[in-house]
């Protein structure tokens, strides 16, 4: 068990023991009886688990954003095509079947969200964050952007435009923050680095360490 | 359907307080949970489509009184009841009763790989040419569906411009029913603020979403 | 605001269940709470609009998962302790540690009579002419209140007709945050069920609202 | 404690032990801290409540459907102000400061609800009924107003409009059905007996007693 003051559930006030929390209880009931009918197996709950915690995460989604960064010729084809460009870095699957890559840039910030449901792009980015999912930044970014964006600490200049995708179909949108100025000196790898998971949403930005930012 | 998973513009749920330290789950069962959901996937039961539906068809106090995970776990439990894989006798007992339905297709630790890895693409070929092109002004629908559909009621009966085609898609509204893909033309249609909040939208903002091509006509 | 009280055309709610042996009350401690609430308003920290507001301001968890005098309790609390008539502490340990601030206006037993039996009407003196009249056309404003308002989400920029002209009466949208009363005309306005709802919306319906001038804009 | 199987309430499954029920103490407890402070007496609330189950109700607003129907000239107030003419009856008070009355004939059904809240005439129905403020009712009744009379057993032939009154100001309407046939040699009182509370809300339709209708 971790401590998270910020869950947005009513129901984490439960003590370490999970033997209290009932829905501990009723998710073992159910995987349970369905082991017992010969339905699932834990090896593949646990596996799948693990693929989604260990295989898929920001990282991936830092190194599509440095080599855009680098490489015009991949650049363009992230925005040409951005399911074949990111699958040539060997990232795809489950709730990354089709890509499509939104750069920021001097004019306009991007934000994904889904309204309806969670819809992330899983390949590039990994599982989301609670508070992707959870009702506040739901409701909220579509109508009020920029207050959303003041509760990550980002600051957009007046003129920006603020363009926010609802996922509402399977296409899945991967944010290309805009490069930090004074890095000429840093490698892909070094520049992956700086990438942060909230950059690639939309809620964040991306700075050198030492300077004000996100 | 409006139902409670339809949060766009809605009021009262608070400030968004990220939290860097969040962990992805917060208990054994959450991981359970969305493993189970996804190895259960495999039996066939139910698209996608219809275990998103499942989620928004939990009553709204359900709803806004679960975690995420919880709602998963409430959803599921209705998928394999519906279905007939688990029986509510079973689910009340915790004891098996009733022969499973498709264990043959008990997804295998050595699938798991492959199912992550490659997904389920979920576009089609299409039947006919695209309706609209980049640039079109077109209008949602006002129509309410009474069933599963991803056109948010923000964006409902309002004027747009598409933005972009994403190819031929497999349509929700019918997947999520048993009533085939019947895929159609998929855009992305942005909406200015203001067409959506009146004077309550931020200056400089706008909306897209994904559109079929059923929720628009022209203007 | 679109907040957990705009409810029409929200989906997953269940059946209506009219049950002609339902009580008034369910407990003794509903009937407290209705007395109270009428009672405390006598105090006049808050009006009528505020204290709408204050149910809607609970949080949709809060305000599904709760019955409906709990919705009114916990609103009284909320508006005493807004008001500072009561304390944070006080609500927790039960014991008085403040002096009231109007207890001279406590509702003495002997107005309660002629408190109900006269209301308070809304209706104002006119500083200008209706700007519209029945059989106009008419359009709502797309603009989402950030506050309280009587604009059901579901009317919200759509056109309908005026069928009637109610007088001037009190603009709840002010008066519910002490902003004063800045009376407006009134209309009745209709909408036909297809323009709400589209190929949803039954034959031959139609829903009306009733809509402050500042709601509505000519077509 | 009354028997209520089919209350809107999640929290209704306590038993009859109200010591046990936390808003039975909650309320006690708010009571309490108002009292000592002198904001309230106890005696006004009892007051108060016996008032609105006692002094108002679904009777007044059947003699004045009753009177309608046997009185021309009173219609005819009842349509041009609906305030003054059931004011002239002794009706009158919160809740009910602006009345419209809202006549049903052979071409157009009426009904009532109040979305955002529970708006409702009390000087002429009372208290309202649970569904009434029920989120059921509320959201339903303007989308698919058929379907909900149906559930009250209500079946409206298929020309006739049906017109839905959301009560968004404080504006009270109060529906007058159409009176039945054959009630010729009935008088004002034993008309008045008929009118029944849902028929008045438009959830109901008027008939005989013996035929068949709610």
């Amino acid at each position: 068990m971790h401590d998270h003051p910020h869950h947005d559930s009513p129901h984490h006030d439960h003590g370490p023991d999970n033997r209290l929390d009932p829905m501990e209880a009723r998710t073992r009931a159910l995987e349970t009886l369905l082991v017992e009918k010969g339905l699932v197996d834990p090896a593949t709950i646990e596996a799948i688990v693990q693929s989604c915690e260990e295989r898929i995460g920001p990282r991936n989604g830092a190194r599509v954003v440095a080599k855009a960064w680098v490489d015009p010729e991949f650049a363009e084809w992230l925005k040409q095509d951005a399911t074949a460009a990111i699958n040539s870095l060997g990232f795809a699957g489950r709730q990354s079947e089709h890509l499509a890559a939104l750069f920021n840039d001097a004019e306009t910030h991007h934000i994904i969200v889904c309204t309806l449901c969670s819809c992330y792009p899983w390949a590039v980015l990994g599982l989301p964050p609670s508070w992707y999912k959870s009702p506040p930044y739901r409701s909220r970014v579509v109508i009020e952007p920029r207050k959303v964006l003041a509760e990550f600490g980002v600051e957009l200049p007046e003129e920006m435009r603020v363009r926010v995708w609802d996922s509402t179909s399977e296409m899945r949108y991967l944010v290309i923050p805009q490069r930090p100025a004074n890095t000429e000196h840093l490698d892909e790898e070094a520049l992956a680095a700086l990438v942060t998971r909230d950059s690639m949403i939309g809620t964040g930005l991306v700075s050198l360490p030492g300077e004000a930012a996100q | 359907m409006i139902g409670p998973q339809d949060l766009g513009g809605r009021a009262g749920f608070g400030p968004v307080a990220p939290d860097p330290t969040d962990p992805l789950f917060h208990a054994e069962w959450e991981r359970t949970v969305l493993g189970m959901t996804l190895a259960c996937g495999s039996l066939g039961h139910w698209t996608l489509d219809e275990s998103r539906h499942a989620r928004e068809c939990l009553s709204p106090q359900a709803y806004y009184g679960s975690t995420y995970y919880g709602i998963w776990l409430q959803a599921l439990e209705n998928l394999l009841l519906t279905h007939g894989e688990i029986t509510a006798e079973e689910l009340a007992s915790g004891t098996v009763s009733a022969p499973p339905l498709r264990p043959e297709r008990k997804m295998p630790v050595t699938a798991v790989a492959s199912v992550l890895g490659t997904g389920a693409p979920v576009d089609r070929p299409a039947s006919a040419p695209a309706r609209f092109a980049p640039g079109d002004a077109v209008r949602t629908t006002a129509t309410v569906s009474p069933g599963h559909t991803r056109l948010p009621s923000y964006a409902r009966d309002k004027p747009g411009t598409v933005v972009a085609i994403h190819g031929c898609h497999v349509l929700p509204d019918t997947n999520a029913h048993a009533q085939g893909e019947q895929p159609q033309w998929l855009y992305a249609v942005e909406f200015p603020g203001h067409v959506l909040w009146g004077d309550t939208a931020e200056p400089g903002s706008s909306v897209l979403i994904d559109a079929w091509e059923s929720y628009l006509g022209p203007i």
